[in-house]
């Protein structure tokens, strides 16, 4: 056994020889993540594989290696940050080489990059970027839009800041580029439907819905027809309708048609209102996902009258109706923050909404120089160029900025009253208007993220970065661009766009990829296969099936959340690298009298506790972390082995419902817990003793909140 | 369908008109009720001075409903459903209040185990009875009338813990029980707007000035009478009427009837029964506009 | 002016460890309680926000001896849109509860604490209002109600 | 050559493996051909003094059935490792703490309490209770201590087991497979359990019946429920033990309509048969709806007692948790 342990430049204070028995050679280095680092590690490894890694926190460790087999302890992070001394790092150490003593290795595994074409989701302005780029590069690009044309938000908007721009000249170059380019089919009015297989060679069904419109000669005609007028974010336009970006042909919104016929027998060219759908599947090898945000519906806000009254209307209804001349504002407030920062609803700062309500104010006062606009807000939070808007705009007459959230909108007459506390002056403030424009947040796309198996984290619209090559997440060749993963203005969505462009490229000039996913091992021998199966359905991405009378694991679409090796009773499954041994023996040997045991996913609580310690904060020294894939890898056994060691409680932290990266594991955990604490008062542990708790990664405080109460230093709620 | 009757501190001395129509309602559209002479103070006013000794006194209510083997509990004042469902649901979604309220509790012999359910009069006619059971009921036409409802604060707030039943928001059940006796529900303004009942004996003159702001906005909405659910409420709407009246020298004349009475109406009762006489504004000019008999 | 020798800056958290005053802290202070608060609209001298905002600093005696600390109406108008969860009139109620154990009870409240300690309800029943509940067919009342009283006492609350 | 010498003795138990020798029938006979029993205390008279005058090791093989809870056991069990070359463990209790150690979840006096008190069919009211010495006219005569937890044969201090041989009680053809091997010297590696390492559903016959996805939304107990004997309890929400436990009884238990409970103990990688059952257990009781998963809790009123039926001592825990922290090494 080896054991590297890094003092991270002297900030951890190890003893002249730190002595973990006979069998276990000591290296204290300076800085394991540098060249020499490395090096050194290389250089210990003879014979004797296994080796742990004392220093900063696995995120970061696992970059540097990743592809060495090892225990990794985070003595800095949860260890000094958390103001534990050489003891209790001690312990945690000795609990990574009794791990590492039990564990197996994970297996190096490849996969083979078969197919070199790529499919783009979604051709708003990321979309189109992407596609641009990578067909430029010389990738065959598929690239579908739901909507008839190409263009996306972009397409319907009026200007754009910080320049000020009409949005053609960010997109009509942009949709010629593409549209020129011989690699990149454009297939709009289509959906992905379902995704297979893996990175190298994903099988895409695409559903491409009825056009209306077969062959288009662009006269026109079929406009002045059309009885249907719909509703398009806040403009009315006809059933039969254009757009111009591309393609350039009409077509027919049958949500709002009826069918009529006025159109098709007007028609030079040819329209079939009873064009059928079509399916299609395709393989490729990456995917670019830039299905861009969703509006945060303004129904739910029904303190601001949201969806109630008419003049309370959405950023974007406002800035196409002053622009289409719907509308003549004389007096119009901007409610900032609506609905974002706010518990009952966004929880996160969608950052460019801020930019959006300074926007409308100014589309307001360029188009009506004597109207009167507000904005109210709680923190106005415009970065860089912006401020120069927010100058521009304070320095106008009839603009006021207002500090404070308003309680409550509702109408009076045909005037719309807000009602809010003008926090500077502190004078509570009612306000009539003939307009309320809502500023609000965003939210994910979240169901193509979930056809995809990605899941939103609550943290952020979505968290959801970096872990295409991650060492021990299976490999995809999934790339988010633009506002898919996150608010984006325009300039950065179309540069956020070139770089999941360039990790696409990145992945398809590779012919083989390699990776380190754990995945089960089954011991033919123990597990009676045929017979027992209670694994199968368990596997969230059904990887386990019964070949040749053999369980077997398919390792393209095992992705390592051991929730399977949970649910075999006969100890036959096991997850590399994380099996019920390796962890007890963990457990066994940190966990003593009086501790908190914690069982953290990696992918949340895990780095809730890491945040803990960035911040400093207090955290109670009895608690002893455990890292695991999942809450769904925590089992009885690893439970009843920390209170076997007189754990006073033991905590099990995980992702928030919906956000769990293996889809459902944190919802299996709910059961066992539930199931474990009736168990376990049986045996004289009280309920409360065994918690679980989700956490987002950046809660740290949450995490000290709840070890403090179960440690007894917080009394709980109630009178 | 039977409750403990929770009457409260105000109801029976100050409402007794109020307890009187709700009971008789109740009867006529088969609400039991069972009295529980043991029930004392709900404990919100004493809040201010201990939440905890305030959240002893609704539990010792709590145990008192059980003791007497009634499954549900049911209150007329609005403060008492907030601060005995607030308490109730406390106790049953956490073991360890129940185990410290319980040791409490048996200082006087009083246990509780959470199997109580509590709502407010108005809640049970809403949910448990129904919009359609009254409506098929109703014997006089009320056509005539237009109702301003007074939902008030804490017949539906917090949200959460009356399990979010009306939208707090929006609170629409008062103004579909108005509609179920025929009578037609009035918007207006601020309806959310609380009485001020709570700071009358902290600073009266706040709390009229409360008051007043939605006796100024009914009174716009050209309603014939203001409906109440709550003894709180109709004391600052009604009883202080006159107060209000002389301190801003303004007038209003406005009838402010607890929701049974006008439903009581409705359903036929005998108009003797409905303790008209015992409000302070004395509704005439509205039931001239009633057929009577 | 205030200087900082003068604040108490263990106020907060002891507010925060009082029942339902553990989110006083998440408070950004952006007015909402303030712009709904129905006290508030009518008197000046009573606003949420404020309040929070200065037993956050610190201001003990400023707050529980003030007179706007009784004026929360507890309507709860505020609580259910405040973007942060904060309970703000249980906050206010941990102030009043604080108050009273301070010695600040207002005289209102002690009427009140008084009341219960005699009848365990906040009314006096009057043999007049027994004589008039039996003549409109309603039960009498119990004129007493001890248990009531021995709450009071076993908790220290008094006028 | 001489016979090789061999040793029976009983523990806390049943009485139920004695009796798996007299199963054995006919065999027995070739038993006894082969050996020679040197102590079988039910069967025939032996003293203790005549053991413990054997030379260390010159017992071939010494079989101990039952749990130990006393002194005396613990005693006559370190005895016999001393004396035998090869010990076994012979049966449920021996092996993994049996029914007699369902008494680690309460205390010693709180079994005292029961045994000697409350219990309908106790009648003693003068509340007397087994002490370690007793004053006699003869002198003091001392009775054996009885220890505060049951523990299994290997949780002794100083006994190790060399085999395991599982079962309430062994079945005879594993009991014979063991003497033949024994007798062959054929010998698998020390610490095996004789009996195979896979679970209990490879060989049972209901699995046909087995859906692809199962999934538990409702519990039934044995004696309140309809039990279809042709197919698979967990698939009809009946508790069985069979997939966390190891096979080879033969499905005595199955082939009489009644689910397993597991008393041939885990398969080898499992350190917690009811703890590794209850992960199961929870992973295909898949509901999310809180109060509904209540519901199905509701109708498991003793989930402990039940997946520790038979290994409640070599359980991670080893029984209920007292209140103040109590001796946790070996029994010394």
């Amino acid at each position: 056994m080896i054991l590297h342990i890094c003092t991270c430049k002297g900030l951890i204070d190890v003893p002249a020889s730190p002595d973990f028995g006979s069998d276990v050679t000591v290296e204290v280095s300076e800085c394991l993540c540098s060249k020499e680092g490395r090096a050194a590690v290389e250089a210990s490894l003879g014979d004797d594989r296994r080796l742990v890694l004392a220093g900063c926190t696995p995120r970061i460790l696992e970059r540097f290696f990743g592809d060495i087999d090892s225990e990794m302890v985070n003595i800095r992070e949860q260890g000094v940050f958390l103001g534990k001394g050489w003891d209790g790092i001690e312990t945690m150490i000795r609990g990574g080489i009794e791990r590492a003593r039990a564990a197996e290795p994970v297996e190096k595994r490849e996969r083979k990059i078969s197919k070199k074409s790529v499919l783009v989701i979604g051709a708003g302005v990321s979309g189109l970027e992407s596609a641009r780029w990578l067909g430029e590069m010389g990738h065959d690009v598929v690239l579908v839009e739901e909507d008839p044309f190409v263009g996306g938000t972009v397409a319907k908007l009026d200007r754009l800041y910080p320049e000020g721009t009409p949005n053609s000249h960010t997109l009509y170059p942009l949709v010629n580029q593409v549209a020129g380019n011989d690699h990149i089919k454009v297939m709009t009015n289509t959906r992905v439907e379902n995704v297979a297989g893996t990175v190298g060679d994903y099988r895409v069904t695409l559903r491409t819905s009825p056009r209306g419109v077969i062959e288009c000669v662009q006269c026109g005609k079929c406009v002045p027809v059309c009885p249907e007028s719909p509703v398009d974010h806040g403009v009315p336009r006809k059933a039969i309708f254009a757009q111009e970006t591309y393609p350039d042909e009409y077509a027919i919104d049958f949500e709002a048609c009826t069918r009529c016929g006025k159109c098709v027998e007007i028609c030079p060219a040819k329209i079939d209102l009873d064009e059928p759908a079509r399916e299609e599947e395709i393989a490729v090898g990456a995917i670019v996902v830039a299905t861009g945000l969703r509006n945060f519906p303004i129904a739910n806000l029904s303190a601001y009258g949201g969806g109630k009254i008419d003049r309370v209307m959405r950023a974007i209804d406002y800035e196409r109706q002053i622009a289409a001349g719907i509308i003549a504002p004389e007096k119009v407030l901007v409610v900032h923050c609506a609905g974002s920062r706010d518990d009952n609803y966004l929880p996160y700062c969608s950052r460019v909404c801020c930019l959006i309500g300074m926007k409308e104010a100014k589309l307001t006062k360029d188009r009506f120089p004597n109207a009167e606009v507000y904005l109210s807000y709680i923190d106005m939070r415009c970065y860089g160029q912006f401020e120069y808007l927010y100058r521009t705009l304070r320095d106008q007459a009839g603009v006021v900025f207002l500090e404070g959230r308003p309680s409550e909108i509702f109408e009076r007459g045909d005037r719309v009253v807000v009602r809010t506390e003008d926090i500077q002056s502190g004078e509570y403030l009612e306000l009539e208007v003939d307009y309320v424009v809502l500023a609000t947040g965003f939210e994910p796309d979240r169901e193509t993220l979930a056809m995809l198996g990605l899941p939103s984290d609550l943290d952020f619209p979505y968290g959801y970065t970096g872990t295409t090559l991650s060492p021990d997440s299976n490999p995809q060749g999934i790339f988010l661009a633009g506002a898919a993963a996150f608010p984006r203005g325009v300039l950065e969505s179309v540069e956020s766009a070139r770089e999941a462009a360039a990790g696409a490229h990145a992945v398809l000039s590779k012919d083989v990829v390699t990776f380190r996913t754990p995945v089960p091992r089954i011991e033919a021998e123990v597990c009676a296969s045929l017979h027992c199966r209670l694994c199968v359905p368990t596997c969230p991405y059904g990887a386990l099936s019964v070949v040749d009378e053999e369980m077997t694991v398919d390792e393209t679409l095992c992705m390592g959340c051991g929730i399977c090796s949970v649910t075999c009773p006969a100890g036959a499954n096991t997850l590399e690298a994380w099996e019920d041994e390796a962890i007890l023996a963990e457990v066994e040997a940190v966990a003593d009298e009086g501790s908190i045991v914690a069982f953290l996913c990696k992918w949340s609580a895990y780095n809730a506790a890491d945040r803990a310690g960035y911040d400093r904060l207090d955290m109670p020294s009895e608690l002893r972390v455990i890292r695991v894939p999942c809450t769904g890898r925590v089992d009885a056994t690893m439970v009843a082995g920390a209170f076997a060691r007189g754990a006073r409680g033991v905590l099990i932290g995980g992702c928030y419902p919906d956000s769990c990266h293996y889809r459902h594991g944190n919802t299996r955990a709910v059961s066992r817990v539930k199931l474990l604490q009736r168990f376990l008062s049986e045996l004289g542990v009280d309920e409360s003793r065994l918690r679980l708790e989700w956490f987002g990664s950046n809660e740290g405080q949450k995490l000290v909140s709840v070890v403090r109460e179960m440690s007894g230093e917080l009394a709980s709620v109630g009178v | 369908m039977e409750y403990a009757l929770f009457l409260g501190c105000t109801a029976p001395i100050r409402g007794k008109h109020y307890e009187s129509t709700a009971r008789k309602v109740c009867e006529i559209l088969g609400v039991d009720v069972v009295d529980v002479p043991d029930f004392a103070c709900c404990g919100f006013p004493l809040a201010n001075a201990s939440a905890e000794a305030a959240f002893l006194m609704a539990a010792r209510n709590l145990a008192a409903a059980e003791e007497k083997g009634v499954g549900a509990m049911m209150t007329l004042c609005s403060s008492c459903a907030a601060s005995q469902v607030h308490v109730n649901r406390e106790i049953r979604s956490n073991r360890k209040v129940m185990d410290r309220t319980n040791e409490a509790l048996a200082e006087f012999g009083k246990h509780y185990t959470g199997s109580i359910e509590v709502k407010h009069l108005a809640r049970v006619l809403w949910e448990d009875v129904g919009v359609d059971a009254i409506k098929a009921k109703v014997k006089r036409d009320l056509s005539s009338l237009k109702i301003a409802a007074h939902p008030g604060c804490h017949y539906v707030k917090p949200g959460e813990v009356h399990d979010c039943f009306d939208d707090v928001e929006d609170p629409k059940t008062l103004d579909e029980l108005v509609a179920a006796t025929g009578a037609t529900p009035v918007s207006y303004e601020d309806k959310k707007l609380c009485c001020g009942g709570a700071v009358l004996g902290f600073e009266e003159k706040t709390a009229l000035a409360m008051a007043k702001q939605k006796l100024d906005l009914v009174k716009a909405s050209g309603a014939d009478a203001m409906v109440s659910i709550c003894p709180f409420c109709s004391v600052m709407y009604e009883a202080n009427q006159g107060k209000i009246e002389e301190a801003y020298d303004v007038e209003y004349g406005m009838p402010v009837l607890y929701y049974t009475q006008l439903l009581g109406l409705a359903l036929g009762v005998p108009e003797k029964e409905l303790w008209f006489r015992m409000n302070s504004v004395k509704p005439s000019e509205m039931l001239a506009k009633v057929v009577i008999e | 002016m205030i200087t900082e020798r003068e604040l108490d800056k263990k106020f907060g958290l002891e507010v925060a460890d009082r029942y339902g005053g553990e989110a006083i802290r998440r408070c950004f202070s952006c007015g909402t309680c303030a712009a709904s608060c129905p006290v508030g609209r009518f008197d000046s001298r009573f606003n949420p926000r404020r309040t929070i905002r200065m037993v956050l600093l610190g201001m003990r005696d400023q707050v529980l001896k003030s007179d706007f600390v009784w004026l929360c109406a507890g309507c709860h108008t505020c609580s259910e849109r405040c973007p942060q969860g904060v309970h703000i009139p249980d906050i206010m109620t941990a102030l009043k509860n604080m108050a009273t154990e301070a010695g600040y009870t207002h005289p209102t409240l002690a009427k009140q604490i008084d009341l219960l300690k005699d009848f365990g309800r906040v009314f006096e029943v009057e043999e007049y209002d027994n004589k008039r509940r039996v003549k409109m067919g309603l039960p009498e009342l119990k004129l007493r109600c001890e248990e009531v009283k021995i709450i009071l006492d076993k908790l220290g609350v008094n006028s | 050559m001489a016979k090789p010498k061999v040793a029976l003795y009983w523990n806390a138990s049943c009485g139920g493996c004695e009796e798996a020798w007299v199963d054995l029938a006919e065999d027995i006979l070739k038993v006894v051909e082969a050996v020679d029993i040197v102590l079988w205390p039910v069967a025939m008279d032996f003293k203790r003094k005549d053991i413990e005058a054997m030379e260390d090791g010159e017992i071939a093989v010494a079989f101990l059935n039952g749990a130990v809870r006393t002194s005396e056991q613990e005693n006559w069990s370190k005895l016999l490792r001393r004396k035998a070359g090869v010990v076994i463990a012979f049966g449920s209790c021996a092996h993994i703490g049996g029914i007699p150690g369902l008494a680690n979840f309460y205390s010693k006096d709180e079994v005292f309490d029961a045994a000697y008190g409350y219990l309908p069919t106790v009648d003693n009211p003068d509340k007397v209770e087994p002490q370690t010495s007793t004053k006699m006219p003869e002198g003091e005569l001392e009775l054996p201590k009885i220890w505060d937890r049951v523990c299994a044969l290997d949780q002794v201090i100083d006994v190790d087991v060399d085999y395991y041989l599982p079962g309430c009680a062994p079945p005879p053809d594993l009991i014979m497979d063991a003497v033949t091997a024994i007798l062959s010297g054929e010998l698998p590696p020390k610490g095996s359990v004789l009996a195979p390492d896979k679970s209990l559903c490879d060989t049972c016959d209901r699995n046909e019946s087995k859906p692809e996805k199962l999934q538990i939304t409702e519990l039934k107990r044995p004696h309140l429920t309809f039990m279809d004997p042709e197919k698979c309890f967990l698939a009809e929400g009946v508790l069985c033990m069979g997939p966390a436990t190891r096979s080879g009884c033969g499905e005595r238990c199955i082939n009489a309509n009644m689910p397993c409970r597991g008393c041939f103990g885990p398969t080898r990688d499992v350190k917690d048969q009811g703890a590794k059952f209850l992960s199961a257990l929870a992973s295909i009781i898949d509901i999310n709806d809180d109060e509904a998963m209540d519901r199905v809790l509701d109708s498991l009123p003793d989930p402990a007692g039940l997946v520790y039926m038979y290994s409640l001592p070599t359980s991670l825990l080893r029984g209920r948790v007292p209140e103040k922290k109590r001796e946790k090494a070996k029994v010394s």
